[in-house]
């Protein structure tokens, strides 16, 4: 082993991981897919555990609204707009640099989150939106993959560990993609409840790396810190053998081109077209009020952001204007859609 | 008395993270009727619900004394 | 304000805290004592959220061995020998420019703490022995300041939070102090293990700074990652009217000059004296064996380390030979005692 | 039968978290004697104990059914 092994030694002392624990991670491959609050921490406790083998994908580059939670990040990535895998790379080399990590600038979607998938050992979820989250279910049950979902908003979080035809799946658990998620932009999010979110996350991790299945908590949990709640749910119940992911007539909806986002560039017109969900209008309105000045017909509903203006319209388009970048209206997309 | 326990943008929406709610015998589906129209909660039919702490299909039943947690679907990270 | 407040957009969104408790943070005064995992990992959360003042006291410096679990810290660090205080100041300058940090390399004991108490609103124990919790418990009952009791080892951890004269404290908890504490260096410890104690602190200390009184988790959080475990312990029970410590006659026992430690260096010889707790030495031998090469007669224990030895009399005094640094002494022997 | 829950180096010296007990009405100091007694659970004297998520002092009593904690002083940081 060519590795100094001593830098793990209180984490070689953990009974349930020891020598032979510790010379497994060092083996092993992660697919971290976003690197930002999660991404970030969940990357930095891999690789100060020693996990061998990081791979982080992420589209984003550091802004000034990061620093309150997205550890890795400094004033200095955001003076210089460094894409987040990169200055998270910068960062972890300087830690350990005994780990070998593959920082990707990349918009992740079905056609492009394929590819990295070859030879992972875990995929952890660190993404904003559940399209993605049912993308990574599906391709996770179609390379039987274990993967781990976390998400968090305000003070709360959850976190649940998905193996492959073993346990309910995300599409077992939703039945449907969620119209609007909870995103940290609408409400807000403390950095406590991004570190217990990445702390389960991580622990599972562990557990799965060094091949303690026994150990791997079966529920779901979900907290709020704020309100001094903690929740560990039996999901037993929600495996369905129908299940189109992961029941017994595998089809992978979320890997249909027909059910993909798409995206497209309206060329010399500023703006950015995105195919996404279909929207009530209503319904819609009530949700995307708070993020700026709202104007409604029964076609559409305009939004003026601060740089941005946004156009949603009834057949599921959206128009983002002020931009010629897919990443950064589809970063605003989510911010506001979740 | 069930206890509904929010979370997340429902917590907000409501400014109160517990419901006491004088009820005896309520399915799911029930109880996400009620909280749509008495709270407004229009969001609540895309939550999970939980039982005690056991995850709840539409037809389950709640009986007096259950805590019932309404999980909204949290996207951020 | 002078301060950019952009950058807590997503924690002052958080209804709990919004901009007048954003303010209320940026005019703190926190005191951590301890900087390894615990208060690394304070200090990064606390900087992050914006805490306008912050001191940090730490009489150790940066070990490989950290590098597992200790935030903030690189390799470098560790080339350089730099002292936990200093290379914390150095990275969190980085994190945010805006918070003032006191880094104080400092051994900490009741006279030594003292003056460090002035102005401040809340001391965060990121301590790893018992002798300096009690210690930090009596000065808080004497100047009326709250403090988070913090622990961790293996994948288990608990917090706590004491109001002075309010809640239970630490002596009505524990009662004595405890002979032998679990340390990281007997049982080792996970990082996530950390990192969850860290956040339960940070939240209580974000609601107890921004006022938030009324949301304030009155319960002791106990939990144990690897075994799925997690126990909110309702401790009322525990106040006890006649504690020396915050009951109605407060005498401070950690205070008290003949209960403290006392260290001495002995010139020449390259060893330090430490006179401690007294043990029974059957006891001790159990509890010390593992860590090296132990041999035992009715009046001492000898323990032979990689690069000193130790020496523990029956009368509670012990020997540190192979070292003239008081630091390094006592390092090493509430690495072992706990 | 009560249910012990063991942390940290009590853990470790019984290489297990759970000890079911065939017992019914046991004081806690009784408890913590037969756990040294019967497990060599020395230190388990200057360990805290809650009963079902409550601080129990050595008097209170543990009934059939109980969830008890052993809490021992955990110091590292």
């Amino acid at each position: 082993m060519h590795t100094d092994l001593r830098r793990y030694h209180r984490q070689m002392m953990f009974q349930h991981i020891g020598d032979s624990g510790q010379e497994k991670l060092l083996e092993k491959n992660v697919l971290i897919v976003g690197c930002g609050a999660l991404g970030s921490s969940i990357a930095e406790m891999l690789v100060r555990a020693g996990v061998g083998n990081l791979t982080i994908i992420d589209r984003d580059y550091v802004d000034l609204t990061n620093l309150q939670r997205q550890h890795l990040f400094t004033e200095e990535d955001v003076l210089n707009h460094t894409p987040k895998v990169i200055a998270a790379k910068q960062q972890l080399n300087k830690i350990n640099s005994q780990v070998n990590i593959e920082a990707v600038v990349l918009d992740a979607n079905p056609n492009s989150l394929e590819p990295y998938l070859n030879n992972i050992d875990l995929v952890m979820d660190a993404t904003d939106n559940f399209d993605i989250r049912f993308v990574i279910n599906d391709l996770c049950q179609k390379y039987e993959i274990p993967w781990i979902f976390g998400a968090c908003v305000g003070s709360a979080g959850m976190s649940y560990t998905i193996l492959p035809k073993k346990t309910p799946c995300m599409d077992c658990l939703l039945k449907v993609t969620p119209m609007f998620g909870a995103t940290c932009d609408a409400v807000g999010v403390i950095g406590p409840a991004v570190q217990v979110v990445v702390s389960y996350q991580v622990t599972e991790a562990l557990k799965l790396l060094v091949e303690a299945n026994d150990k791997l908590r079966t529920t779901l949990i979900l907290f709020d810190l704020w309100q001094n709640q903690f929740q560990s749910i039996d999901v037993t119940k929600a495996k369905d053998a129908n299940c189109k992911s992961c029941g017994d007539n595998q089809t992978y909806p979320s890997l249909d081109y027909a059910n993909q986002q798409k995206v497209a560039v309206l060329c010399g017109r500023d703006t950015v077209q995105i195919r996404g969900k279909q929207f009530e209008l209503n319904e819609l309105a009530i949700h995307v009020q708070k993020f700026g000045e709202m104007v409604m017909n029964p076609f559409l509903i305009r939004l003026k952001l601060e740089e941005h203006e946004m156009v949603f319209f009834q057949d599921g388009r959206v128009f983002v204007h002020g931009t010629n970048s897919i990443a950064s209206a589809k970063k605003l997309y989510y911010q506001i859609v979740g | 008395m069930i206890t509904v326990l929010l979370f997340a943008q429902l917590q907000e929406q409501l400014q109160k993270d517990k419901l006491p709610l004088e009820m005896d015998r309520v399915s799911v589906r029930e109880l996400k009727e009620y909280l749509k129209e008495e709270f407004g909660l229009v969001r609540v039919t895309e939550a999970m619900v939980a039982i005690n702490e056991a995850y709840a299909l539409e037809d389950d039943e709640i009986k007096s004394g259950d805590i019932v947690a309404i999980i909204p679907p949290v996207s951020g990270g």
